[in-house]
């Protein structure tokens, strides 16, 4: 048995944020000319859309400092936001516990590549710990024909778009740099290099305004990417186009060894009015708040508004990365004060509170964990080294004789050892 | 058979024109291209025929042109890229070496990049700082890009329906200096392969190998030996990245001699990566070390110091009896 | 006898911008070890100016799109703006002729600039025309220790900076690629690489402040500059550092063929709030306004505020530069329009209606025109030729065997033709 | 006299340090190289020593990075910069190539630009992406950087006090899977020149020339070779601008071959412009060709992939036998 994320389990229905496109099943985009029906599709989005993203705009326009936009208090109480509530108005008990059990199962499988990376099998490993709200919440808020630019950390959003979680631990593994098709779940490959992939997104939503797509695209990116020159003209295009992009900002408040302090003076959500778009803040450990933030700025952005910034207020429980020893620059204090807003914990209080599910739920959902942990652990452990020709493989689209000519060479320098015909091999480290 | 006399820059244009015809997703965009048509008037008029979404003028912002660039190639277009000049390319390098070079590579070859970044380069019009280098071998050491630069008009249109057909990412070098020298253009013709190079002049005593540029000074430099009763063979290597090896190895067989040409500096420049190669395939057929002629390490001087630092045929023809000499 | 800036010309005094560093005479700063000094004269310099720089800063702060600092009405009616009055109430009619004097010289010698690379003298020229005002309004602002990072068109601040204007040519004759010591008059090199000057003044601003020198930092760029990832980061480096700098933006409308909405769809100064500092818009072809809101921004800066912007939106009269032909892409009308709004003749028609300049000292400026023009035209056309061995000159401070190698094998070739040995020199092209 | 055992990782922290004492000038930046100390550890504990003001934590951002850099050297500071892996040194190019580079000859030799720029650089370590690359020859191509690496953790103390000195911006790539590798340094030594080549294996049959990490592997190689009776010299070229031709040229008249290898890839590596060299300066000496070991035309592979990827001893032996076999 296999274990999917909530929305690729079943179709998805009475989601607002997805109406336009109901439940047509996913297809991937890319080259395909399907430019007609998605116009149609996202005209019709963008008008039934188009008063809430208004309000929702204006009231980020005019956001205070300390206006961070939050629906569940820590303790799970539901908070009154008026300009955001319609946005999960929609929600069901089972739309909800689906939002939980997505969340547990992202913080399952990380917590196995945590342990896999101790283990040895995997060479490093970035834990979301602590951002599965700002994943979850966000991931859900998207449609099928949306698509995702993700740094490195995007696990919770990945598992959204119902990748196989095990294809991500590929390159942490070192058997690819990029181990699944983009296209397949409109979810871009992993970017390392801070901040490249905000002016991919832009490019792509360029693309999908000039298909007349009604869709939109969200590009990831942390607080640390926010100082990258690209991520400022990511910004100026998406802005001077009008492109249909949400940058999708989790400040988890640390890059690596820094605070934010060291990237902005002011809160981060700010900079995009510089550049003449909407920024909002939204509690990022609050699952509702950030999917209803999100499905706005999706609005916002599929209604023809251009980008929209989402500045997802968070924390990084874990290490940057198991390589990372946090202890060289950050106080205890400061993570325990954060784990008592946990993200999971809060809408766990909020479930139970309104009495949305019962020990049968939590206990079927233990029990998917096991299967899910388990399934991450044989599968990695199975995955083979590749071959040591596929150093030459896709290097080129459409070849290159320099490529040939060192596949070659090499090949025979490999068929060299076969033969046992080179002394020199005895000597090889 | 269309046959036409343009200027190699015309003959970019109308490359780009046939090719904003024949393929919607054909997109060009950089800084200036619309409604001025580019600083060199390469792309002049596209825009009035394509409309504004099709040929873009973008913010000036270089690794924006490109990253997005990288975007739209994803969401299926093949976008033609101009950088202004050779000097502003490396704004946009991270975004061209880290990602385009490698994103093919990076999603197991689900993903295609069909970009081509043209950059009018080299010197000889007398510019300023930044508007007159030859950045080549900084790009073709990079894995995952295809480097070209076309020697003349002809080659100027062919190669550019090339680069846009090719999946893969392809640098277009335009020598900036021959941009309004003008030859027959067949548009009807069967072109050779986009790497494959060329022997434009045919020859016993040496070989010179150039690309861009360098080709023409490199034709003239044989016409002015055969003078004096030296046989020089000329190739037009026309790509960076991959080199045709075989083309010149063939030629430098017979020949047994090699003058590398090109404008960009020798130190680390294409003529070592030329020089170690052949004579590793051509060891006991070369009578002399393959000789390299090209700038110097120093940056591209002041414009009244160009005809200095550039090879012409003085300097060309210095390396030649040199290497006759061995 | 040689025209020199009005600055240059005589000791200054009166002018507040400059108060805490009274009369003393310019020094070139570099690596000279007088930190002290100016720290001193920097803490009574900002104390002073602190009152009026919050002020400023705090109208800047809440400037609405429309709020354009002006101070003379394209009549030259004097416009009164209770924020930045204080910026300009020391003025004398002196001062003022000074300011003009400034103007027209500075125009004349573009105008010589342009003549000449028509007559084949220089390659290329960049023509500041319309642009008088911003450049001499924000230069007369700066203080003896300030430092200026221009791009390659101001020719007006390298003129108040005391820069004989000849030395600017040089780089477009094509005999150098800047021909002065940007330590002597605190005056950078051009940059033509777009945007790559305002992190180096951003640097150079961190080492004012690591100094606790109190001096502050310009960093010119235009409107297409602004889109450029350095310029962000310029941004983002001066707020996190509290670096003394103003970023000087000249909105001329015009990248080239690219108009503003190319760059933004909101205007520039308001790019600078995201950043967490104040932008203010001024009136650039307004003198007086240019020099108070530049007086304003420096007092903040060398006060330890840190960074700011001011956008001085004015407009390029002439082409980008002698290579370009703005009829391809600009209406006669729009350049009509602003030819109405011209920097000098606004301030000609001031100083008439107040009385402050007469016959005779219009003609005595004439007459420095004049000499200026013939100085320009003289020793451009004097100016030789590099040797050719200069190419080998100053690539290293500390020297390359690579460079010597080179230098030395050129040395020979040339050596071969005046033995007139090489047959081959005949043929040469 | 003052020999201490020290890794390579703690011998430039050794250096950095001591440059922060003795020279009020020399600050230090980087992502993550305050508090933290690098994800190296090469600046440990250097900003609670000498304070945020010489030790600097900076915004992520490489061409801020070297831009500011560059203005504090332009204030009279000597920044050394940190770019935190191989990969990311691009989004910097610009800045070092249009404005480091040729700052000193723009200002005609008025203004100086004393910045060291660290990266740690080469496979080997098991890493993700970008965090593996060898780009060294993308800089020496480029005229006004000079370029070193140090191959163990003397030459790192003494190379990093030389580079700091000097007034001309340095790249100095460390190798980062030597880090942990421990040698004695002497801190009261009298170094040789910064730019100078060292044989630190002498032999008579050929010469292995290499730099940084692929020292150590020669090394290894020379010895593997010698127990089958071959005599392999290595020379140690620590600089890859300028090289020291001279000190390989005299090894190589000695021993008539030579093999170059480094990490990068081969196409328009650096074992290119050494092959095209050292051939012309001893083509009657060489008894085969130059023969160039070292990373394939493709993105650095996975790290499962990296040791095939990387030059061993059996790839620099098999090309040795090959060279050998003329
Ligand atoms: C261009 C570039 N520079 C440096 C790095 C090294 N690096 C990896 S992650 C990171 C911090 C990123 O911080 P942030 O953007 O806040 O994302 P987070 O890791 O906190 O999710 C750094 C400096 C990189 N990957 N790319
Ligand atoms: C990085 C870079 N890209 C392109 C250019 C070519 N270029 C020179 S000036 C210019 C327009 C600059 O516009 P703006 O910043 O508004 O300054 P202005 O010329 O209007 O004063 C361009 C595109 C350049 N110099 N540098
Ligand atoms: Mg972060
Ligand atoms: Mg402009």
């Amino acid at each position: 048995m296999t274990v999917e994320s909530t929305t690729a389990r079943k179709p998805r229905s009475g989601e607002p944020a997805q109406t336009a496109k109901g439940g047509q099943p996913r297809k991937s985009t890319g080259t395909r000319a399907s430019g007609q029906r998605k116009a149609a599709a996202g005209a019709k989005g963008a008008k039934a859309a188009k008063g809430r993203a208004a309000k929702a705009g204006a009231a980020a326009g005019e956001h205070r400092e300390d206006d961070l936009v939050q629906l569940l208090s820590p303790d799970g109480e539901r908070i009154a936001r008026p300009d955001y509530d319609d946005y999960v108005a929609d929600l069901t008990p089972d739309t909800l516990r689906g939002l939980y059990r997505d969340m547990v199962l992202t913080r399952r499988f990380d917590g196995e590549a945590t342990s896999l990376q101790r283990q040895g099998e995997l060479g490093l490993w970035a834990s979301l710990l602590g951002q599965e709200a700002a994943q979850i919440g966000s991931g859900r808020a998207l449609g099928d024909d949306d698509y995702v630019f993700p740094t490195y950390r995007e696990h919770g959003v990945a598992w959204c778009r119902g990748i196989d979680p095990v294809n991500l631990l590929g390159m942490f593994r070192g058997v690819n740099n990029g181990g699944w098709d983009p296209n397949s779940n409109n979810f871009h490959l992993y970017t390392i290099v801070i901040g490249s992939q905000t002016l991919h997104a832009t490019g792509y939503a360029m693309g999908v305004a000039k298909d007349g797509a009604g869709s939109a695209v969200v590009a990831y990116f942390g607080d640390g990417a926010t100082s990258q020159g690209d991520v400022a003209e990511a910004f100026t295009f998406s802005a001077v186009y009008n492109a249909p992009v949400v940058f999708f900002c989790q400040n988890n408040q640390w890059a690596i060894s820094e605070p934010t302090e060291r990237q902005t003076r002011v809160p981060l959500y700010q900079r995009a009015r510089g550049y003449g778009f909407p920024g909002v803040r939204v509690d990022g450990n609050d699952v509702l708040a950030c999917l209803a933030v999100t499905r706005a700025a999706l609005e916002h952005a599929r209604g023809g508004e251009g980008p929209m910034m989402v500045e997802a207020f968070t924390y990084r429980m874990g290490a940057h990365t198991t390589s990372d020893d946090p202890t060289k620059y950050r106080s205890d204090d400061e993570r325990e004060a954060w784990a008592a807003k946990d993200p999971i914990l809060r809408l766990r209080r909020y479930l139970e509170r309104e009495g949305h599910a019962d020990d049968a739920f939590f206990a079927a959902l233990e029990q998917e964990s096991e299967t899910l942990g388990q399934h991450v652990r044989d599968t990695v452990r199975a995955m083979p080294d590749p071959d040591p020709m596929a150093i030459f493989d896709n290097v080129y689209a459409d070849g290159s004789s320099q490529v040939d000519e060192e596949r070659k060479a090499f090949a025979a320098y490999q068929a060299s050892f076969d033969d046992g015909a080179d002394a020199q091999a005895q000597g090889g480290e | 058979m269309s046959v036409q006399k343009l200027s190699l820059a015309k003959a970019v244009n109308e490359s780009l024109r046939k090719a904003l015809e024949t393929d919607p997703k054909v997109v060009v965009m950089g800084e200036d291209v619309g409604k001025l048509g580019g600083v060199f008037r390469v792309t002049d008029g596209l825009q009035k025929d394509f409309g504004e979404e099709r040929v873009i003028d973008t913010p000036l912002a270089e690794s924006g042109i490109v990253g997005t660039a990288i975007g739209l190639a994803l969401r299926g277009y093949r976008p033609v890229v101009e950088i202004q000049f050779d000097g502003f390319v490396f704004p946009a390098y991270d975004q061209i070496v880290t990602q385009l070079a490698k994103m093919h590579a990076r999603s197991l070859g689900t993903v295609k990049m069909p970009v081509v970044i043209r950059i009018p380069y080299g010197g000889g019009i007398g510019a300023v700082e930044h508007h007159s280098e030859s950045p080549e071998a900084l790009f073709a050491h990079v894995a995952g890009l295809k480097i070209v630069s076309p020697s003349n008009a002809s080659d100027a249109y062919w190669m550019m329906q090339q680069a846009i057909q090719t999946d893969d990412p392809v640098i277009f070098f335009e020598p900036k200096r021959r941009y309004w020298d003008r030859a027959d253009v067949d548009t009807e013709a069967i072109p050779g392969p986009l790497h494959g190079a060329k022997v434009v002049r045919e020859g016993t005593d040496l070989t010179l190998a150039a690309y861009g540029p360098m080709v023409k000074v490199c034709v003239e430099a044989a016409a002015a030996a055969a003078e004096e009763g030296k046989s020089l063979e000329v190739v037009d290597l026309r790509s960076m990245s991959p080199i045709d090896f075989d083309t010149l190895q063939a030629s430098v067989e017979r020949t047994r001699r090699l003058v590398v040409v090109h404008e960009a500096p020798v130190f680390y420049g294409s003529g070592a990566e030329i020089a170690a190669r052949i004579t590793e395939r051509c060891f006991y057929h070369l009578e002399a070390p393959v000789l390299r002629v090209g700038g110097f390490h120093s940056p591209y001087p002041p414009a009244r110091l160009e005809d200095e630092y550039l090879p012409g045929l003085d300097r060309v023809l210095d390396s030649v009896d040199r290497s006759l000499a061995y």
